[in-house]
């Protein structure tokens, strides 16, 4: 079996956190020298696997080999003197540290740091010009813009000597055109006999970029294809299992009034950076606007600052022809009453209190409402029944709300989030990743309830990072970029190719994207 | 003008003396807190070191056994101070506040049953404490006017923990900043993740990081009992481990701005002794409590953001789990 | 494959493992009772008989416990907001400074119950302003709120040295303390009440304010798992963020949490300064503000659970002074010295012994299961 | 043989009250080892014990509710006569007394006036200004020091019958005057205790005299660092450091603390104000082999015949606690 044409070779490899089995018996191999793709849906247990090979979590069984040959990976250390390097896909750096300083980090070549130094600015000298990767070596990091900050991250892992590089999505917070870059530098890696895996859900990184692909789903390998025999739709349709059908019967809109203004909003945040610029736009009665964007590029803070979570620096915000800012000191819950609905883009940090009871989590937000409290105390018996109501209806099981919110998996809390917002029929409803990390059978759930709302006459602002959801759901779609509304389209004629150059505002300058969260 | 002179230097002498435990404590809270762990039990391992180190220098006489004995004693209170929160992922300030309570207990508790004396170890013989040290040429500079006084008032005449408090302060300096373990170190407080991606047990880092706070504080201690005193008194730390906490976040982490801070408040620390029933023109009698109280009223000032922000280790206070 | 860890029984969680904790604090010091050469069950045996064998006894284990209850509910409420008040030291202090205050302003001028709600407002009001300031710090500017609080504790300690030695002293006296109150400015004590019904039962510290703590104990309880404001400062606690979205303000509930907290401690006044010891006076706090700390942690943060483990400090105290009557050997500070067990093992080492209790019980378990499929 | 039969009766009659006999001391803050105070009613009462070989029961105090219910408790075992160290402890005595008026109660350095209580009080002036006196005639800069406990009108009197002391030997003499702190914890400070001397000797003070428990240790410390003179107090502290250690104004709270057992003992206890000064030895300056070199002839002259003037009146030593200043 000590195949040295192969680089990577798992087999066995299984996985469990508590009751959940991220990784059953997985087995897959990657040659020398080849890009290898895994693609999966969220919870698919790519990043697991990954963090397995990098010694980041130790598999509960299974054996990996490295270059055939067996290979225990308890720790990082491990992983790196097996020459494998990962950017993760939130970057391990030391904001406060130089760019410098984050590669050396644990790769010091004395005890002493300045030797270290000049050594190392000799070394990434050459990695730099060799690939392509030019970095300011002596700039604060958190001062570098993210496409920087993921080259340090690359450097880092070439500076330890890594002949496999793995990248965990790596492309979902660049521009089509860092993305382009990015992949241009892995091609000349692989070109030097490095091996890359990356994971992503992006089916069209997929087949631009890799030699190979595995698919996940559910913690197991599906299927492992040349990338060449293959193309996205047989990859969708094995990623979730079965055909999918994006048609979900939903009727034409038939927009009625306008529920939701929003005028010239904009939002500088305390770092002093823009977040919104001037944005302008409305929701009508019975209809659902979609939001595209790069993450990272104001969706989330237009959401938290239509709910009421944040304050915007100007504009205008009318809901239900109340107008609620910029002067009004408002919050969420003053916002709720103008009958808004809110499903947060987090639901762990938000949505919910894991360490709630469920009929508490069920009241989150409205538990200042007359009808769970009485004068002074608070009215078990409504809670619960409210709760109960609301489990029933989103079919939330098990239906037990003295369990804590926790103990749910993220379909049913998110199903719970949806009842606990879209219950009191509100006029506006905003709805962030409503399906993140959310199982197939609740997903088709939810996009239905969401279209229900929108047909009984509520106004519902929508955004997602996936583009197939918002071109299902929306009825219109409005494109951010850099806080500014870059476009506008209907769903009907939509597709991802033209929302993805939408949203990389193809005319504009690569390097304008900073400091995206 | 010589008595101006002399009440100045007796004064900043006194204030050298007085911020010897401080600096070393202060030294101490740095490397633990660089490291992410928050360290309010440096108040009990002043007190434990004080403690077994005058019950040594007791038993056997020996200053240096006592230093040793007490940097033991403090270096197993760190061990614990790391079990409960680096391997337990156990509250740090919780940790802190139950070790200094157990010590403050305990030292009373050992010391009334090994000595018999309500608490208080039996007072040491000159030879074994740490005594001061005459430097050379204190009486070739003694005519030199000023210069010969401070150089004798000053710089001669400390007993040799307070030169490797100095000591400690370059040496904290030039770990923290200018080696490998220092680098690991600063980085494992802000971002234990990238330390542990990188390849470096976040564990075994924090361990030392607070092992060293340890040995530190063992010294502090032990200058408390057995050079600046001739024995242990319950709780004779009087609160100078939060002071140095105080100041430590006063220098905002950094050596030697935290040495600078362990001065100041020495130093308001010896005027509040001069100052005592002195009227000062205009103010009138200052109560000495509020000299007292100044270095706790400047940290919460600085806390607050109004004399510059003090920014800790991001990752100060949590303990590192790997995020699932 | 890895069974999949069971979460523990309810039970097992809040009963058996703080019990475990105050088993493993008791054996630690039990050893060190050993080592200085004493009987650690013969001491143990002294203990609870000083503690709870006669009636006198029991009055001084429930007048401890009083202070336990304010400053552990102090400590408690806080932590349900995930605030850490260590400053319940000097919010006591305070608060007994503002029982001071109103007693000796207005003891000549008013009849007894209508000082007692005056007082219990003034030692409520003195407290919580005295947490207030780090609150806002906290809510606000961002400053930690653990070192905020020690400082406050420092500078209370100050403040009342100052005032007692240079506006409260008795002129001509040796000792830094107010006057004494006029009677009518006393709580009544134990003893006393018992008498006017006709019981007889020994003279102790023991006061009104050992009801009114339980009162107190309730009221807390009520407000943390009964109100919507008890519902938002539990909300903050567990998650931050997501009490933002829910549109609970995360810098008044510090606010609120804090002020409440500090007029818990400040509530301790109460006990001491009108119900003991009639007189403003230095030190009279003496460590029941950290012995909060413990007291909260092993209540699991729960007024029943504070309630019990105030009593079982206050046994501490109590049969710990008893102790040093019958062992000349172990001082009081041996009470401390376990005090700081206690918070260690309940506090910081509060799930060492899960691990080994999940296997236990997972053990149990697949035993069960088995008999079960047989 | 009836009549002695009787005489038995009678002297059993005694023996029994003796039964009863159960000395009890209730030490202060600073503990029984505070090489001072505290530590002389200990030295005094354990004398008693090793002559008699009654044993006695003591509690030390670690805060402040546990002065009554250490009192109350020592009654309420048998304890008789119940000794409480300290001012501090006068309104317990004060209290407990009250409750249990068939036991003997006293107190040191304070009046209780109740019937079944001894104030032992001394006339530390006096002793005072005898050391005052010496620390002059031992000083060469004309400068000596005082460092007090607890800013408190019992130290004021301390202070101020040794300023007193020494103006009757030298009218120029220049006299420092520290008190540690205003808290309990000052008699129990030695580090700021020898901070407060070393500052003293950096302003030329060669001499200084400390009333301030355990804190003195520091300050003897530093005298003794700084090869300068001090004066103990309370205890004979001479043998703390020979050489450095002038003399120490003894407070004899030894005698009056087996005095008082003896008293009980024997039935022949007095409650009332015990004033103990120079005429009953109450207070006294020692001279024994760790000081002799340090007093001469001259100073040891001129000290007997200030005491022997004091006990005749010629000399009045002002009390500062009759009127709370310090004129004389």
């Amino acid at each position: 079996m000590a195949d040295s044409s192969i680089a990577i070779n798992l087999r066995g490899i299984s996985k469990s956190f508590g009751a959940v089995q991220a990784n059953k018996n997985v087995n897959f191999s990657v040659p020398k020298g080849t890009i290898h793709g895994i693609v999966g849906e969220n919870g698919a247990g790519k990043s697991t696997l990954m963090s397995i090979l990098y010694g980041f979590y130790e598999a509960d069984s299974g054996e990996i080999y490295i270059d055939g040959k067996e290979t225990q990976i308890h720790n990082s250390t491990d992983a790196i003197n097996a020459g494998i390097g990962m950017v993760h896909q939130h970057f391990m750096l030391v904001d406060n540290f130089t760019a410098l300083e984050n590669i050396m980090l644990g790769a010091e070549s004395g005890m002493v740091l300045a030797k270290s130094i000049s050594h190392a600015e000799i070394e990434l000298e050459k990695l730099e010009s060799e690939f392509g990767l030019w970095v300011d070596l002596h700039a604060q990091t958190e001062a570098l813009p993210v496409g920087q900050q993921q080259r340090i991250e690359i450097l880092k892992a070439l500076y330890r000597g890594a002949k496999i590089l793995i990248l965990d999505e790596p492309t979902g917070v660049l521009t089509p055109q860092e993305a382009d870059q990015l992949f241009s530098i892995l091609r000349s890696l692989k070109n030097r006999g490095t091996t890359v895996i990356i994971i992503t859900h992006k089916l069209r990184e997929i087949i631009d970029l890799t030699d190979n692909v595995s698919v996940m789903r559910q913690g197991e390998i599906v299927a492992n294809l040349k990338t060449l025999d293959t193309n996205q739709e047989e990859l969708a349709e094995l990623m979730v299992g079965r055909k999918i059908r994006m048609d979900l019967n939903k009727k034409p809109s038939d927009p009625k009034e306008v529920l939701l203004t929003v005028k010239d909003l904009s939002f500088t945040d305390n770092q002093d950076i823009q977040r919104l610029d001037s944005i302008s736009f409305n929701v009508h009665a019975g209809e659902i606007v979609g939001i595209a964007g790069i993450s990272g590029n104001g969706q989330s803070e237009l959401l938290e600052i239509l709910s009421g979570m944040r304050h915007c620096t100007e504009g205008q915000i009318i809901i239900n022809n109340k107008e609620i800012s910029p002067t009004d000191e408002t919050d969420a819950q003053k916002v709720r009453q103008y009958s808004v609905g809110h499903v947060p883009e987090d639901r762990l940090k938000r949505g919910l209190i894991s360490a709630f009871m469920t009929n508490e989590s069920s009241i989150l937000g409205y538990h200042k409402h007359s009808k769970f409290n009485n004068i002074i105390l608070t009215n078990p018996s409504a809670i619960k029944k409210h709760c109960l109501h609301l489990m029933e209806s989103f079919d939330v099981r098990p239906k037990d709300p003295s369990l804590k919110s926790a103990n749910f998996s993220g379909g049913n809390q998110q199903k719970l989030i949806l009842a606990r917002e879209m219950d009191p029929k509100p006029k506006v409803l905003l709805v962030g990743q409503p399906t993140r990390g959310v199982d197939i059978g609740a997903i088709e759930f939810i996009h239905k309830h969401i279209i229900d709302m929108r047909d009984n006459g509520s106004a519902v602002l929508l955004v997602s990072g996936e583009l197939d959801e918002l071109i299902s759901l929306a009825d219109r779609i409005l494109v951010m970029f850099e806080g500014k509304i870059v476009g506008e389209i209907e769903a009907s004629i939509a597709d991802e190719k033209t929302l993805g150059l939408m949203m990389a505002n193809a005319h504009t300058q690569e390097s304008t994207i900073e400091q995206a969260i | 003008m010589e008595e101006i002179l002399t009440i100045t230097l007796s004064t900043l002498a006194a204030t050298i003396r007085v911020s010897t435990p401080l600096i070393l404590a202060a030294m101490a809270g740095i490397f633990s807190e660089r490291s992410g762990v928050i360290d309010i039990s440096l108040e009990g391992k002043l007190l434990a070191g004080a403690f077994i180190a005058a019950s040594t220098a007791a038993v056997t006489g020996s200053p240096w056994l006592a230093l040793a004995a007490a940097i033991a004693a403090t270096m197993s209170l760190s061990m614990l101070h790391g079990f409960a929160t680096i391997t337990h992922k156990g509250n740090q300030v919780v940790s802190g506040v139950a070790i200094n309570i157990i010590v403050s207990g305990l030292t009373v508790v050992l010391g009334i049953a090994w000595f018999h004396r309500a608490g208080q170890t039996p007072a040491l013989q000159n030879d074994a404490r740490f005594m001061p040290i005459e430097m050379p040429g204190v009486e070739l500079l003694s005519n030199i006017p000023i210069l010969g006084d401070v150089y004798a008032k000053l710089i001669s005449g400390h007993n040799i923990l307070v030169y490797m408090a100095f000591l400690s302060v370059f040496v904290t300096y030039w770990i923290l900043f200018k080696t490998r373990f220092g680098l690991r170190l600063r980085a494992v407080g802000e971002n234990p993740s990238a330390v542990d991606t990188a390849g470096i047990s976040v564990a075994f880092l924090r361990y030392r990081a607070v092992l060293i706070g340890g040995i530190l504080t063992g010294i502090g201690g032990t200058y408390i009992s057995i050079a600046q005193n001739a024995s242990f008194i319950r709780d004779m730390s009087a609160g100078q481990g939060y002071i140095a906490l105080a100041a430590m976040i006063f220098g905002k982490w950094k050596p030697v701005p935290a040495m600078f801070a362990c001065f100041l408040f020495g130093f308001l620390d010896a005027i509040s002794i001069r100052l005592q029933g002195v009227f000062l023109p205009l103010i009138g009698e200052v109560p000495v409590q509020l000299i007292q109280a100044t270095p706790y009223i400047l940290t919460v000032v600085l806390l607050a953001g109004f004399a510059g922000k003090a920014i800790a280790p991001k990752a100060i206070g949590v303990p590192y789990v790997k995020e699932r | 494959m890895s069974q999949a860890k069971k979460p523990l029984p309810l039970w097992a969680d809040i009963i058996l493992i703080p019990i475990i904790n105050i088993l493993m604090a008791l054996t630690v010091a039990g050893i060190i009772i050993y080592l200085i050469g004493e009987n650690p069950f013969e001491a143990m045996k002294i203990m609870i008989y000083g503690a709870f064998g006669y009636d006198e006894a029991i009055g001084y284990t429930l007048y401890y416990a009083t202070n336990f209850i304010f400053t552990g509910l102090a400590v408690a409420i806080a932590f349900h907001a995930a605030l850490f008040n260590i400053g319940g030291e000097g919010q006591a202090y305070i608060g007994g400074l503002g029982v001071a205050i109103l007693l000796l302003a207005l003891d000549q001028y008013l009849p007894f119950w209508v000082l007692l709600p005056l007082a219990i407002l003034a030692s409520m009001i003195f407290g919580a302003l005295w947490a207030a300031i780090p609150a806002y710090l906290q809510a606000y500017r961002g400053s930690h709120i653990v070192i905020t609080t020690i400082m406050f504790n420092f500078i209370a300690a100050n403040l009342m040295v100052y005032l007692l030695v240079n506006v409260f002293i008795v002129p001509g006296s040796m000792i830094p303390e107010s006057r004494t109150f006029a009677d009518n400015a006393w709580l009544p004590f134990m003893h006393e009440m018992f008498g006017w019904v006709g019981i007889n039962i020994s003279s102790s510290p023991l006061n009104l304010s050992f009801a009114i703590a339980i009162i107190v104990s309730i009221l807390i309880w009520i407000f943390i798992w009964h109100t919507r404001w008890g519902y938002a400062i539990r909300a903050v606690g567990f998650s931050e963020s997501a009490a933002h979205y829910a549109g609970i303000s995360n810098k008044k509930i510090i606010m609120m949490t804090m002020l409440i907290s500090g007029a818990l401690a400040g509530m301790t006044g109460i006990n001491e300064i009108m119900g003991v010891q009639h007189k403003l006076l230095l030190d009279f706090v003496a460590g029941y503000g950290f012995t909060g700390i413990a007291v909260a942690l092993m209540g699991r943060n729960h007024p029943v659970g504070i309630i019990l483990a105030s009593i079982l400090f206050g046994a501490l105290y109590q049969g710990g002074a008893e102790l040093t009557f019958d062992m000349p050997n172990i001082s009081r500070e041996m009470v401390t010295a376990i005090q700081g067990l206690i918070i260690l093992f309940s506090g910081a080492l509060a799930y060492m012994s899960r691990p080994w209790l999940e296997k236990l019980f997972g053990l149990f378990g697949s035993i069960n299961k088995k008999i079960e499929v047989g | 043989m009836k009549i002695i039969k009787l005489a038995v009766v009678a002297l059993s009659a005694t023996v029994l009250c003796a039964g009863d006999f159960k000395p009890a001391v209730v030490f202060d803050m600073g503990g029984k080892f505070d090489k001072s105070f505290n530590e002389g009613v200990y030295s005094g009462i354990e004398k008693f014990k090793k002559e008699t070989g009654i044993g006695y029961k003591s509690f030390e105090v670690t805060n402040a509710t546990q002065r009554e219910q250490a009192i109350r408790k020592m009654a309420k075992r048998g304890g008789n006569p119940v000794l409480g160290i300290g001012f501090a402890q006068g309104p317990a005595i004060d209290k407990v007394a009250g409750e249990f008026p068939k036991t003997s109660f006293a107190i040191i350095d304070m009046v209780v006036s109740k019937p079944n209580v001894q104030s032992i009080i001394f006339k530390e002036h006096e002793g005072s200004f005898l050391v005052g006196m010496l620390a002059v005639m031992a000083s060469k800069t004309a400068k000596v020091g005082f460092i007090g406990g607890m800013d408190i009108p019992l130290i004021r009197r301390f202070a101020c019958g040794y300023e007193q002391g020494a103006k009757y030997t030298n009218s120029k003499i220049e006299i420092i005057q520290n008190m540690t702190g205003s808290t309990p914890s000052a008699w129990s400070d030695p580090s700021r205790g020898g901070e407060l001397a070393k500052g003293q000797f950096d302003r030329g003070v060669d001499v200084i005299f400390a009333a301030a428990g355990g804190t003195g240790i520091g300050v003897y410390q530093a005298a003794k660092d700084a090869g300068k003179l001090a004066i103990g107090v309370d205890s004979n502290q001479n043998y703390l450091h020979p050489g450095t250690m002038l003399t120490s104004m003894v407070k004899r709270v030894d005698v009056a603390a087996y005095d008082l057992l003896k008293s009980v003992q024997t039935g022949t206890f007095e409650a009332g104000i015990r004033s103990l000064g120079l005429a009953e030895d109450g207070v006294a300056w020692a001279l024994d082999e760790h000081n002799k070199a340090l007093i001469t002839d001259a100073m040891k002259k001129a000290v007997d015949q200030a005491k022997a003037d004091i006990i005749s009146g010629k000399i009045k030593v002002h009390d500062y606690m009759s009127d709370n200043t310090c004129k004389y």
